[in-house]
């Protein structure tokens, strides 16, 4: 079971109070109705889907009820941040601190 | 037995052992009475009798008896039981501790386990070559199903399943603690008080029913002047004395998940001959770990040679832990084959409990330290570089042939009554390997070791290589204080551990993998035990191409058996990295997964039985329903009212009375199920606008309409009504199951995509009691009670929703139909709702109206042609397709579905619609589900152009109807159709969907 | 290839089985092929098999990052049914059951397919609607699949919990008697065997790390481990790492990854003498011929790559089992493991052409593409060789999330293995 | 809301009583809950209208001065009121809040809820066998509370002593709550 920090409870919590809510930073056009076929394949079929660190969506629904963005390896399963729902798209931590981050506690 | 001189068993020693003489206990080994001590294992209580057979292996039915003393015996495998459904197959008599009572039966032999007919296998042996069972059986191709794969799955399979449901409980408990300590021998014990000491919360387990580890049987190391036993006695008792600390033993940690997630599982009473009712048979722990300490230990390895699987052959440290712990001999005269010198310590402990050593066969050039010294000094012989040959003895072992190093032919035979055996020692990196830590070959000593942690974790002692007592306990205090400290605890503070050792360096650990002894080539000379792998047929699985370790393993099913591979694993490795000419590393070690030792079925589930499987959700009418006689049906967790049967009543009967009753004067229903959701903000028209296809601000307050909410991709999501209780204030409902799906995904949207928008959505379902009443009759009824409300069909038509009070309470008070009825839905909050819906019942009963459930509801709908989202639509149905385009506001710039609907496929013309259907024969009932087709004489495969999504018998229409989605089903209106069933053929015709009241003048009475 | 036979094992055993043949090699990669598959899976190697001998097409290599057969061929839970709802998915199903059922004799290697009988629970009035639906269509189809009352259930897998106070009494359930288990790593090795006597490369420990393309955009081979290696046409079939490869020639997926964990008991004698599936207690087992019970239920929430799950999820998984059978609340959890199922949108697979012309794709199978092995790799076959599809996966394109003309049996309500 | 004559409030739990020695499951008395939605902005005023400080940290709890009304933070938005004054609560809250007329939400969950009460030295055990956060007093200390998961339905717990806690659930989850820690006292012994 992982273990996920919720920025608006500041605090890690087990998995089985979130639910997974997909990729992250996919926008909804304001246009919806002008989309094409093609538009529309991208916004809601095809997926990054990328092994490796991941920016993707959770829910905390069994706590505060908040969507929140997450960056996760999907390899190792480990969360390099978690940060509010509608904040920009973080960069990467550097490697380096990652591999600190490693080193101490894995949340 | 009593007037034994010898306390539970024969080979029982006067004063050896740490059982306590005086305390019998009395079980049975299949049929046979015997008499163990309290303590006992059932392998140390057997051997104790001076029995040594105690199972036959999965595929020769080799008579087998104990190799290890702990979990990873692989052959001592035997049914259980306490009583007949408290039974258990596949038990490791190494662990099941005896108790009074306690009935063990031997497994997977017929007749008895002396004289087992299934060992005919045993002389088929040169058949049953691994994977012999890819290459035939595949004539006549329906002989496998019928013939050679029964023959197979009986002889497979070692024990019994239990056959009555299982009478014990089980507890779980999530735990948190700053530092897990996974072991309790010397390094554990010494971790565990260094990070207690500190401050830290500590939770320390061990699979064994004392702490001790290894010390159980290593008398050569004293801590603090005591001896290590002991001293492991007092350390636990300590720690279990300290607030901060759990110690938990028969408790094996057996999965190491993410984010230092550890599954522990505590056997609770499978020792006690009277367990309280109210104790878990086991208990299962969640332990979230800040910092997890691996003291896991080793395991001892056998020796791999011809005939090395006959009962009294064993582990040096098992037969070490038996004299030393249980205080019993395992024979009188005892050879020894090693390649490791912690065999050695076990020949000598042996000889000084009056143990006869004939022989130490040596597989090295010579063994560490001066223990060739001792030896001879001893008196005891030692063959250095030598080998044995072969085994002899039916049931036992009587006998060994040794031979030189490399040498063939017969040998010289030397007679026994056991063997013990030590190739060297397997660190128990299971649990590493699970937290997904790398481990690494350490080619000096000859071992994996852990390598790159993956989680905040550190291995400690023999798991770690460490060997040495005096650098082990220092790692393990360093870990501990190391843990600690990283967990924030500020108290300082190092334990006193001083450790006074008189035995040999462990040493030499590289001549114990079969790759570098060199054993012979002729005989069975097993690998796995309990699967009955052989050195050959490791070979042979290289020799056909298998060079992935994993091939080697699935093709010889070497380490799948119940001990997975915890002694047999490095064996297979190094012969197959011997046969490939590789080094061991690069064939690479096969993946260890949960669980380390197999765990209950029961333990996982905990609690989660009976009517804690999953919640039943009741509604606030439930009991009055029940008493009047309804019958439930499961509708996702619901429970809901089915009908209402009376004396004698068939379903059909009650449904078709209970359909006429509602339009001829009224019926009563509980609607309390349907999912409801409070809308509140200035912004609440704004945003179900964006929610649902239907357009919401010019609906007035006091008014409600039928909403459609798609997906993203235009289907059909959920409906509902929705009633606006003032300019910011909106009720909506949806459909039972839908109800948590929906709030989702208006959170979803309202978080992440309208945040702008000033709305607050709340569930309401279970606030309010609703309880529908439907029919011409339906306002007489409720008039009495109504307060403050208007509820004339001028004041308050159809689709009209008010606040105001009923039998005194506060209600909101929908005029609303799903039955084509002049109807109403009563909304009170829950706790009232009993006592409103008997005051509403009582004057309803006496008016002869009555209660109707959801067949009927599903009946009376349908006739009016309103669909049932998940019944007539599943997620493929668009608004269109349902008929519903009316509801799909045109001039909306957005809505969730909108781009969706514009694709290509969502416009097809002959897309299936929704449409009635009347079966030629007004008596025939279409079977919900059936498919449709236009051409009833073609041949399978059909071509169905839709299927039959509702259907019922109507009384009030006096025939069945049906809805259906058939392809541009519209456009067949009038059209006959066939469905095609196993016995006939029904002509149906396509209609409209509304069956009944046509034009709607029943909904104002 | 040396003929598999009761006769040459009983000839193999008086002299030690010294002389068994490997049963594929493991050659060097040649500088080009003319089809090169990515991912030696049940379904990847059967592909190279089909091309082989249906299509003559015998200068083909699969690529393996791994061990051949050790993705989610080797980790599944073997059950194989063909009762699916909608026309293309009966179809593609029903024609990997017809190939099943003679593949141990057409790869001369016993697969062990064993029609025991998959018998899919019904729990409520909704499950029983949905069930007759696909019982209905399939019959239509030529599909056996039948409805069984609660007792006629019971009579045909014993251990089952019909009681009426049952959380979710038994209403019946849905027999496909065709449906059944088979050995997941003997149809790898088996079509390994059989492909690499017809001339097939199976190179393993060769991971691909990039599909080249020319400057018209076709692909012009692969770039591995172990160097480039040219192909007029590349077929994927890495089921799970399928968005991670076809990212490589630029193509994004309408693909998740996920977890999948399945877990085994230890060995009993024979106690179920079938496969159960429920979708609503959530739960599918049969018993292997070891004798351990088989167990496995849905994904973990989250996409990954990790071949680990969550606990939690294992037992809920039990919790349904004990529930339906609890008889085997005290049998015991001997080894559990994670697979990577790569999951469409409408749960259907995906068995196309690209729009790289050269590459060919074969994935989406979510939690039950086993079943559709011999099937799939037939179809794929004929794809790749006419670079058209075969009349069976006509529909199964990457297009139709596009136009909308999906293939949805999760939406129909029907289960996903 | 008063009680009108003749209609009688029925708690879904009415008469339960379980656990044992070292841990009492107790039904709570009927209360007046409402979920309350705000912005940060409104907090100040709808506390006036409370006469309690809505709490602004995650996981706490404010108890008014006479114990009577109490506000749990459950999201940055989300307050959970209970009143369990006289009568099982009989305040209007719904109207104080509106009386405030800052933007805001509250929606009357009176009955949607219900509550157990989980007492004794064996309380945090007891609820350890379903409830996945560390419930130690340092992690989960007095007037701690928060919306989490009770094995397989959600709750919201709040410590309102050392040994002493209040689960709240929704009331068709109510008899499973109430089971389920029945079976967990039986296993919890302190």
């Amino acid at each position: 079971m992982l273990l996920i920090r919720c920025p608006y409870c500041d605090e890690s919590r087990p998995e089985i109070e979130f639910r997974h809510a997909g990729e992250a930073h996919i926008v909804r056009s304001d246009k919806m109705a002008d989309l094409t076929p093609d538009e529309f394949e991208r916004y809601f079929f095809l997926r990054d889907n990328r092994k490796g660190d991941v920016y993707e969506r959770w829910r905390h629904i069994h706590g505060c009820g908040r969507f929140l963005n997450a960056v996760r390896n999907t390899v190792t399963d480990r969360f390099l941040m978690t940060y509010k729902a509608g904040e920009p798209r973080p960069a990467l931590p550097d490697p380096q601190a990652q591999a600190a981050a490693t080193e101490g506690n894995g949340q | 037995m009593s007037g034994n001189a010898y306390q539970g068993g024969a080979n029982r020693l006067p004063g050896k052992g740490r059982l306590t003489p005086a305390k019998t206990v009395r079980f049975s080994f299949d049929g046979r009475i015997l008499t163990g001590l309290e303590g006992d294992t059932l392998a140390s209580a057997l051997i104790a009798n001076g029995i040594h057979l105690m199972g036959r292996s999965f595929k020769y039915h080799r008579p087998r008896g104990v190799l290890s003393a702990g979990a990873e015996e692989p052959n001592a495998l035997m049914q259980v039981s306490r009583d007949s459904a408290r039974y258990q197959p596949n038990v490791r008599a190494s662990v099941q501790e005896i108790f009074d009572g306690l009935r063990a039966s031997s497994q997977n032999r017929y007749p008895s386990l002396a004289c087992d007919v299934g060992a005919v296998n045993d002389a088929l042996s040169p058949l049953f070559s691994a994977g012999f069972y890819y290459k035939t059986f595949m004539w006549p191709r329906t002989a496998w199903n019928k013939l050679y794969e029964p023959v197979i799955r009986r002889a497979a399979g070692l024990g019994e399943s239990p056959k009555e449901a299982d009478p014990d409980h089980y507890a779980q408990r999530y735990a948190h603690c700053d530092v897990l300590v996974v072991g309790g021998g010397l390094a554990g014990l010494s971790a565990a008080l260094a990070a207690a000491e500190s401050g830290a919360s500590v939770i320390i387990c061990d699979e064994q029913p004392e702490m001790g580890g290894a010390l159980h049987f290593d008398t050569s190391i004293a801590v603090n002047g005591e001896t290590g036993f002991d001293w492991a006695q007092k350390t636990a008792a300590r720690l279990a004395f300290m607030d901060n600390v759990r110690v938990l033993t028969r408790t094996t940690a057996f999965g190491y998940y993410a984010q230092n997630f550890v599954g522990l599982t505590e056997r609770v009473t499978d020792h006690l001959a009277l367990p309280s009712p109210d104790q878990p048979r086991e208990r299962l722990w969640q332990v979230r770990a800040k910092r997890v300490v691996l003291a896991t230990g080793a395991i001892e390895r056998h020796m791999v040679f011809p005939g090395n699987d006959r009962p009294g052959i064993m582990l040096a440290s098992a037969a070490r832990i038996f004299l030393n712990h249980y205080g019993v001999a395992i024979g009188a005269k005892v050879a020894v084959y090693t390649a490791c010198d912690s065999a050695y310590e076990a020949a000598f402990d042996l000889q000084d409990a009056g143990v006869r050593i004939p022989v130490i066969v040596e597989a090295r050039d010579r063994p560490g330290g001066t223990l060739l010294e001792e030896a001879r000094t001893r008196g005891i012989e030692v063959l250095t570089r030598h080998a044995i040959a072969s085994t002899k003895g039916r049931l036992r072992v009587s006998s060994i042939a040794v031979v030189p190093a490399g040498a063939s032919g017969k040998g010289r035979d030397i007679e026994v009554d056991a063997l013990i055996i030590s190739a060297g020692w397997t660190p128990s990196v299971h649990l590493f390997s699970q937290s997904r830590g790398k481990v690494a070959w350490d080619a000096e000593s000859g071992r994996f070791l852990p390598g790159v942690n993956a989680q905040d974790c550190v291995s400690i002692g023999a798991c770690a290589g460490t060997d040495d007592p005096v650098a082990l306990v220092e790692q393990a205090v360093e870990a501990g204080l190391d843990a600690a400290n990283g967990a924030g605890s500020e108290m300082s503070g190092r334990p006193v551990i001083d450790i006074d050792h008189e035995g040999s360096d462990a040493g030499s650990w590289s001549a114990g993998l079969v790759g570098a002894v060199g054993a012979p080539e002729s005989g069975k000379a097993f690998v796995d035990f309990q699967n009955d792998v052989t050195a050959k047929d490791i070979r042979l699985a290289v020799r056909e191409g298998m060079h992935s370790i994993e091939h080697v393993k699935r093709f010889t099913t070497n380490g799948m058996a119940t001990d997975q591979g915890k002694t047999s694993n490095m064996h297979g490795l190094a012969i197959a990295a011997e046969t490939l000419g590789k080094p061991i590393p690069q064939v690479g070690l096969t993946t260890f997964r949960a669980p380390y030792t197999p765990v209950t079925f029961g333990t996982i589930v905990g609690q989660s039985r009976g009517v804690l499987f999953d919640p039943a959700r009741k509604t606030p009418l439930h009991a009055c329903l029940e008493t009047n006689g309804a019958v439930f049906e499961d509708v996702g967790q619901w429970k809901r009212a089915w009908y209402f049967p009376r004396a004698g009543e068939t379903m059909h009967a009650a449904v078709s009375r209970e359909c006429r009753t509602v339009r001829e004067v009224a019926g009563l229903f509980d609607a309390s199920t349907l999912g409801k959701i409070e809308v509140v903000g200035p912004d609440a028209a704004a945003f179900l606008n964006l929610l649902y296809t239907n357009a919401w601000d010019k609906l007035e307050p006091g008014r409600c309409k039928y909403g459609i909410m798609l997906r993203e991709d235009g289907f059909i999501y959920d409906d509902g009504v929705v009633g606006r209780l003032a300019a910011d204030r909106f009720h909506v409902t949806t459909t039972t199951g839908g109800a948590p799906r929906v709030l989702h995904h208006m959170e979803d949207y309202l978080q992440t995509e309208f945040p702008h928008l000033d709305v607050w959505l709340t569930s309401i379902t279970e606030q309010w009691a609703v309880i529908a009443v439907q029919g011409p009759q339906a306002r007489d009824i409720i008039a009495p009670f109504v307060d403050g409300i208007d509820i004339s069909d001028d004041a308050m038509p159809h689709m009209s929703v008010r606040e105001g009070k009923i039998c005194g309470v506060p209600t909101r008070l929908f005029r609303m139909s799903f039955t084509g009825e002049r109807g109403f839905e009563i909304n009170v909050p829950a706790d009232y709702g009993q006592s409103v819906f008997e005051a509403l019942w009582e004057r309803a009963e006496a008016m002869d109206a009555c209660l109707y459930g959801t067949e009927a509801m599903h009946v009376l709908r349908a006739e009016k042609g309103y669909i049932i989202v998940g019944q007539d639509t599943d997620g493929t149905v668009t608004p269109d397709d349902a008929g519903l385009s009316w509801a799909v506001a045109k001039k909306k710039p957005d809505f969730v579905g909108i781009a969706g609907l514009k694709r290509a496929d969502l416009q097809r013309p002959d897309r299936k619609q929704l449409v009635g259907l009347k079966t030629k024969d007004p008596t025939l009932v279409l079977e919900e589900g059936a498919q449709i087709v236009a051409d009833p004489n073609e041949k399978i495969p059909m071509t169905m152009i839709g299927h039959v999504t509702s259907s019922y018998w109507s009384e009030n229409c006096g025939r069945s109807i049906a809805m259906a989605v058939v392809a541009g089903g519209r456009s067949r209106m009038g059209e006959t159709l066939y469905v095609p069933m196993p016995d006939r053929t029904i002509e149906v015709e396509v209609t409209d969907t509304v069956f009944f009241d046509k034009q709607g003048e029943r909904l104002n009475g | 290839m040396r003929k598999y036979s009761i006769f040459a094992i009983a000839r193999e055993a008086m002299r030690g089985h010294k002389g068994w043949d490997r049963q594929w090699s493991s050659p060097e990669p040649r500088s080009s092929y003319d089809v090169v598959i990515v991912g030696a899976g049940g379904h990847g190697l059967g592909t190279a098999y089909y091309l082989a001998k249906e299509h003559g097409i015998k200068n083909i290599a699969v690529i393996e990052k791994g061990w051949l057969g050790g993705g989610n061929t080797g980790r599944n839970t073997t059950i194989i049914r063909s009762n699916y709802l909608y026309d293309e998915s009966a179809g593609l199903y029903n024609h990997a059951l017809n190939l099943w059922e003679n593949l141990s004799q057409e790869l001369n290697y016993n697969v062990m397919y064993s029609a025991r009988g998959v018998m899919m629970l019904q729990h409520n009035v909704h499950d029983v609607q949905s069930a007759k639906r696909h019982i209905h269509a399939n019959r239509l189809n030529g599909i056996d699949n039948e409805w069984l009352e609660p007792d006629a259930a019971k009579a045909f897998c014993p251990p089952l919990n019909i009681s009426s106070s049952a959380r979710y009494p038994v209403m019946g359930a849905a027999l496909q008697r065709r449906g059944g288990v088979a050995r997941h790593d003997a149809v790898a090795w088996g079509y390994a065997r059989a492909a690499a006597d017809m001339g097939v490369h199976i190179i393993q420990n060769c991971e691909v790390t990039g599909i080249r393309r020319g400057a018209n955009g076709d692909v012009t081979g692969v770039d591995t481990a172990r160097g480039f290696i040219g192909a007029k046409k590349v077929g994927v079939v890495a089921a799970g790492h399928t968005s991670v490869l076809m990212d490589m020639a630029g193509i994004r997926m309408p693909l998740e990854s996920f977890p999948l964990q399945a877990l085994v008991s230890e060995p009993v004698k024979p106690i179920f003498p079938c496969v159960v599936m429920s979708n609503t207690v959530h739960a599918y087992i049969s018993q292997s011929d070891k004798g351990e019970l088989v167990i496995g239920a849905g994904t973990d929430q989250y996409t990954s790559y990790s071949q680990t799950g969550g606990l939690h999820i294992i037992q809920h998984t039990l919790d349904a089992i004990c529930e339906m059978f609890p008889i085997f609340s005290r049998m015991k959890m001997l080894r559990s493991w994670g697979g990577i199922v790569d999951v469409t949108p409408d749960r259907s697979p995906i068995l196309a052409k690209t729009p790289v012309k050269g590459l060919y794709v074969n994935c989406g199978w979510g939690t039950g593409g086993f079943k559709a092995t011999p099937g799939s790799a037939h179809v794929f076959a004929h794809t790749i060789a006419n670079d058209a599809p075969h009349k069976i996966n006509e529909g199964f394109t990457l297009e139709r999330f596009r136009t909308g003309r999906l293939i949805d049996e999760a939406a129909a309500a029907a289960v996903a293995h | 809301m008063d009680s009108p004559v003749g209609v009688e409030r029925l708690h879904p739990l009415h008469g339960r009583r379980g656990g044992g020695a070292a841990v009492g499951l107790t039904p709570a008395q009927a209360a007046v809950r409402i979920s309350l939605r705000a912005k940060p902005d409104a907090v100040s005023a709808l506390s006036g209208g409370l006469g309690l400080d809505l709490p602004t940290r995650p996981k706490t709890a404010v108890v008014n001065a006479d114990g009577t009304r109490s506000a749990l933070w459950l999201g940055p938005d989300e307050w959970l009121v209970i009143d369990d004054g006289e009568h099982g609560g009989s305040a209007d809250l719904v109207k104080a809040l509106a009386d405030t007329g800052v933007l805001h939400s509250a929606v009357d969950v009176s009955h949607r809820q219900t509550a157990i009460m989980v007492t004794g030295e064996a309380a945090a055990e007891t609820l350890a066998a379903g409830c996945p956060q560390d419930l130690s007093l340092k992690a989960f200390p007095v007037n701690a509370c928060s919306r989490t998961v009770l094995g397989k339905i959600e709750i919201v717990l709040w410590r309102m002593a050392d040994d002493m806690f209040r689960v709240e659930c929704w009331r068709s989850y109510s008899d499973y709550a109430f089971a389920f820690l029945s079976e967990a006292a039986r296993d919890a012994k302190a």
